[in-house]
């Protein structure tokens, strides 16, 4: 197979057996830990810098302007500019809030960011935890990166970050249900909740491509869900800038501010590795049936671009909406999710488990 | 749904206050809004007015009449033209002069083109108190263009202060013509993209159709005039009913809707764009030969009395009332305008609906906070 | 194994510590998030256990589905300055007694049972297994019990729906409607 | 049936709304000939402003540093805000008569609002707008300007 010449495995397998030889288990598994670690920080920053880049890039084009262009070629140091400044603004601390919880509400966020970015398969071999149940953990883990929203709003002691908080909470926990269901459309196509599996099995064809209209209609689900849960776009709500100012985390500033606003863009671009893992096969390069100098070609390419090309599709997708659509209401919005998603969703299901009991796929 | 939130509202128990305001991104200026809430429904509304009272009509009194006028641009700054012109109009009435055509078809043109950038801020930022905020960029973006015609030929972009009793203060640039008819062109082209990101949008709709609805009784009753009274049906365009400058010699219909809900009043709005064109297309070709002011006398006195003049602005009817007392100075000055008496609305229109909705009324309503507080 | 034994001594320690954290503290709120660690520290040794199905059912419906309804309930009800009185001589006498009662008699049944060291590698447990078990209607399937839970959410639901629709009613006798 | 088809055709119409929307926007993300952003500082040297705009007011002198005010205090007197003082002063001519020049004609731009009520009223044209518009300063009386420059003179010709 050409595109096994991108296989990590044995790259990571060397490593481990090397520093295994080296000292004992114990360390070792500090070492490797500590790798990973400051692996996924450095990922955490750069995808989060560049991602805060592009939105401004992405909008201001859409908008006829130009963007950041002062600091470096096209303002790509904006971005590292705006973090110096953060890193220095005062931290101001809020009269009659409950110190503790305000200061731990972003970390919330960002830990469980992390957790679920070691799940996610960057490309063959480069994976950090492949759990057997890779999109059940990734569904529970992102459940809880509520409570930092709803914490953050309730501890500010300010009205509008708890009506954010509020509008967040109803938000997110109803559309868990819609990510988790669309995604359960895809665990019974895949037949199996292995991340490694999964991409493993789009070998042959993307499952956009080849479950049918069912599969599509889960991705556009998806979608739309996974937008919602991130808090962006049309379903702002919790930030509602002309209603609330910014919502929960209103009374935030200095570097708690950029995590939970790094928090934001990571909570994106999760979502849209998820959709790219899951329906528009992960690593895998795009392959046409018979094609062979065309399939060759694409194999060259190396799995983690292939990777990062369909996230920053999906990314692209989201943040068009967010600077296309006006916002919901936090009724229609929940209308959304309970009279149009969920019933689509479960009928989707079904006509899933139809299509994979008849055997009728590619 | 809206019986709904009535049936809540009743258990007046936990009501809660939040403060809208004078720094906020919706109020479009210093204004405070003072809501009750209980959860996410508004109880009552209470507007805290004043936060930028100039004291114009007082300062009018100690002003001569070619003076006062610079100071009606910064009543209504979308409306400026307008303002001017209903000043003028004032004292060319209690004058009893004769306006060249010319003069008349200058003013109307203007008008037109202000009420058109007008509306296009509104649109802009209607869209971005709903959360859409490209359509701020692509109104801001289109309105530049009639900025640019106004600074050509006036020397001002918003602050005209075009108008002088007796004519204007200079004449049209020679490009004037050139620039208005690429300035209609292009925005024929862009108004259905406008239609397509919020008119004919399905969240937007969702937003504003039935939102705020107000019946054409209490249209009257309120004194809400302006594209917000008309969306209601209330018939209420003087252009129309006691035409000033050239407005008598122009077709153009006057846009009139029912239902009066949010979206209408945006509607309202965005129909009138199309209807200025209209007129602005019908007068650009035919501008009469002829001296751009009259002249008039160094120091204009008005006999002794009281005027009245109204004028349609882009945001309704304003009334500029003069109490002279035979000097140079006016006695009195007083301008009814129609923001003023639209905020009125604001409280009996938002009562059960929620605080999303309360941004969506007060923007349909298209408030400039200096012409409430003047 | 060292390292999983620092690890597991971890974990114990936080559920320890944030258990008590939770009883002790007089906000309501941080009691609240103490639970949450307390139950995420629990999910951490099932994932020690490699048994991540159920680490993960226990992130879902405890950390990310339990919590946050008591969060939300408390957001709902509560006001930022509210404070726990200190509980009473005899209340805590009582809580001190059914706690001790509650730690003797698990010590006991802890140190009474002989735990065998096995030489069994913990084993993954395959997604299709907990799936079938799920299902089956054998000796050890668990589809009887998986159907009544689906009757009780039944009748919670049925539950909900009657509490919300009985105050219905009442509320159409209210003088602004009668205005109206 | 009927809402089931009127439920599908919500969902058709709302997705084609939307759908239309982003292809607007999509299209100017494709489209930088669109962009209207004017990189103001870099494009000084080019930056052509309208020649009737009113950056401020001025007093146009020729080469020989000659002026048309005569110091009749008009701009003074039809100016709302205040912002201009005309101070005269009194000399003797060379056939012994007295006369009213200019000594100091002040502009506080601090206090302008640019309705162009001087320009229009000056009885001989002294006046005029020029169109520099950079009146950013770090000291309030720098915005406190003499309008003719020192040493200039009336323009011969121009009578009282």
């Amino acid at each position: 197979m050409p595109f096994d010449i991108y296989d990590f495995t044995s790259f990571t397998k060397w490593i481990d057996t090397s520093l295994e030889n080296a000292m004992s288990p114990f360390w070792t598994t500090v070492t490797e830990m500590a790798i990973a670690g400051v692996l996924f920080i450095l990922f955490y920053a750069v995808v989060g810098l560049f991602l805060v880049y592009a939105e401004r890039k992405v909008c201001a084009f859409v908008q006829n302007r130009l963007g950041p262009n002062r600091l470096g070629p096209y303002g790509i140091f904006q971005t590292i500019a705006d973090l110096i400044k953060l890193l220095f603004k005062e931290l101001i601390p809020i009269k009659n809030a409950d110190r503790f919880l305000f200061n731990l509400a972003p970390y919330i966020v960002i830990i469980v960011n992390f957790m679920v970015l070691g799940a996610i398969p960057y490309a063959k071999g480069l994976h950090a935890i492949d759990f057997n149940i890779g999109i059940f953990y990734i569904i529970a883990v992102s459940s809880m990166s509520v409570i930092g929203v709803l914490l953050a709003g309730w501890s500010s002691n300010n009205k509008y970050s708890l009506i954010g908080a509020m509008r967040s909470g109803a938000q997110i926990v109803s559309y868990e249900l819609s990510v988790g269901l669309s995604l359960i459309t895809m665990v019974i196509f895949a037949g199996s909740m292995q991340l490694s599996v999964i991409v493993e099995a789009q070998r042959t064809g993307w499952f956009i491509f080849k479950g049918h209209i069912p599969a599509f209609i889960a991705f556009v689900i998806y979608i739309i869900a996974g937008t919602a849960e991130t808090n962006r776009g049309p379903f702002d709500l919790a930030e509602a800038e002309s209603e609330l100012t910014a919502g929960y985390h209103t009374e935030y500033s200095g570097i708690k501010f950029a995590f939970f606003y790094l928090a934001e863009f990571i909570n994106m671009f999760i979502v849209a590795s998820i959709a790219a893992t899951i329906f528009l096969g992960g690593w895998m390069p795009f392959h046409i049936g018979t094609w062979e100098g065309f399939n060759r070609i694409m194999d060259f390419v190396p799995p983690f671009i292939w990777y990062l090309g369909k996230t920053f599709f999906v990314i692209w997708v989201i943040m068009l909406f967010k600077w296309t659509f006006p916002r919901l209401r936090i009724d229609q919005l929940l209308t959304l999710e309970w009279k149009y998603l969920l019933p689509i969703n479960l009928v989707n299901v079904l006509i899933m488990a139809f299509i994979v009991l008849m055997g009728w796929h590619f | 749904m809206e019986e709904k939130a009535k049936d809540i509202i009743t258990d007046e128990q936990q009501e809660y206050i939040i403060n809208i305001g004078p720094q906020h991104p919706s109020t479009h200026g210093v204004m405070r809004l003072v809501v009750s809430l209980k959860g996410e429904f508004v109880l009552n509304v209470e507007p805290h007015i004043g936060y930028i009272h100039r004291g114009i009509e007082k300062m009018c009194e100690s002003l001569t009449y070619p003076q006062i006028i610079h100071l009606t641009d910064r009543m209504d700054y979308l409306s400026a033209h307008i303002n001017n012109e209903a000043v003028c109009l004032a004292v060319e009435k209690a004058l009893e002069v004769d306006i060249p055509d010319r003069v008349k078809v200058i003013r109307t043109l203007m008008s037109e083109l202000t009420r058109i950038q007008s509306h296009e801020l509104f649109w802009a930022s209607y869209g971005m108190d709903l959360g859409g905020q490209t359509c701020y960029f692509y109104g801001l973006r289109d309105r530049e263009m009639v900025l640019d015609i106004f600074e050509e030929t006036t020397g001002g972009r918003m602050i005209v202060s075009y108008n002088c009793p007796g004519g204007v203060m200079y004449d049209l640039h020679p490009n004037f013509r050139k620039r208005v008819k690429e300035f209609i062109k292009h925005f024929r082209k862009v108004l259905p993209e406008y239609d397509d990101i919020l008119t004919n949008n399905v969240i937007f709709h969702g937003r504003t159709v039935g939102i705020g609805p107000l019946p054409l009784k209490e249209a009257i009753a309120y004194g809400i005039t302006g594209p917000s009274g008309r969306a209601s049906g209330f018939s209420c365009d003087v252009r129309k009913h006691e035409p000033y400058s050239a407005y008598d010699r122009v077709k153009f219909n006057e846009v009139l809707f029912t239902e009066g809900d949010s979206y209408h009043r945006y509607l309202a709005r965005v129909e009138e764009m199309r209807e200025s064109m209209d007129i602005i297309e019908q007068l650009i070709d035919n501008i009469p030969e002829g001296p751009y002011a009259v002249k008039m006398k160094p120091v204009i006195k008005l006999p002794e009395g009281e005027y009245y003049q109204r004028v349609e602005t882009a945001r309704g009817e304003l009334g500029v009332f003069i109490i002279s007392d035979g000097n140079k100075l006016p006695y009195r000055v007083k301008f009814r305008t129609p923001n003023f008496a639209n905020l009125s609305v604001l409280n009996h229109l938002v009562k059960g609906f929620k605080i999303a909705d309360l941004i969506a009324i007060f923007g349909s309503l298209d408030f400039v906070i200096p012409d409430i507080d003047r | 194994m060292i390292a999983n034994q620092i690890m597991f001594f971890l974990l114990s320690a936080m559920i320890i510590v944030f258990s008590i954290l939770t009883v002790i503290s007089r906000k309501i709120l941080r009691a609240a998030i103490y639970l949450l660690f307390v139950l995420v520290s629990t999910s951490g040794l099932y994932f020690m256990l490699n048994y991540q199905f159920l680490a993960a059912v226990q992130l879902t419906v405890y950390a990310g589905g339990i919590v946050v309804l008591i969060i939300f309930s408390i957001l709902l009800t509560s006001h930022i300055s509210q404070r726990f009185e200190p509980a009473g001589l005899k209340k805590s006498m009582f809580s001190a007694i059914a706690a001790l009662t509650g730690a003797i008699l698990s010590i006991v049944t802890i140190l009474d049972y002989k735990f065998e060291a096995t030489a069994i590698a913990a084993k993954e447990v395959d997604m299709r297994l907990i799936g079938k078990s799920l299902l089956s209607v054998d000796y050890d399937g668990y589809v009887l019990p998986f159907e009544v839970i689906s009757v009780l959410l039944l009748a919670a639901m049925v539950a909900a729906i009657a509490i919300a629709k009985k105050s219905g009613p009442a509320k159409t006798q209210s003088p602004t409607l009668k205005q109206e | 049936m009927r809402s089931i088809i009127n439920y599908l055709k919500d969902i058709f119409w709302g997705v084609m709304s939307l759908l239309k929307g982003l292809k607007v926007t999509a299209s100017y993300f494709w489209r930088p000939g669109a962009i209207v952003t004017e990189k103001y500082p870099e494009n000084r040297k080019y930056l052509v402003m309208f020649e009737r705009c009113k950056g401020e007011l001025i007093m146009p002198h020729n080469d020989k540093n000659e002026h048309n005010c005569i110091s009749c205090g008009i701009c003074q007197m039809s100016c709302p805000n205040g912002s201009i003082e005309v101070i005269p002063k009194t000399i003797d001519t060379e056939d012994g008569k007295k006369k009213r020049i200019l000594d100091k004609h002040i502009y506080r731009l601090g206090q302008c609002t640019f309705c162009g009520l001087c320009v229009k009223n000056c009885p001989t044209h002294a006046l005029a707008f020029s169109t520099k518009f950079e009146h950013a300063v770090f000291n309030k009386a720098l915005l406190i300007k003499v309008l003719n420059k020192p040493g200039s003179q009336l323009k011969k010709g121009v009578e009282q």
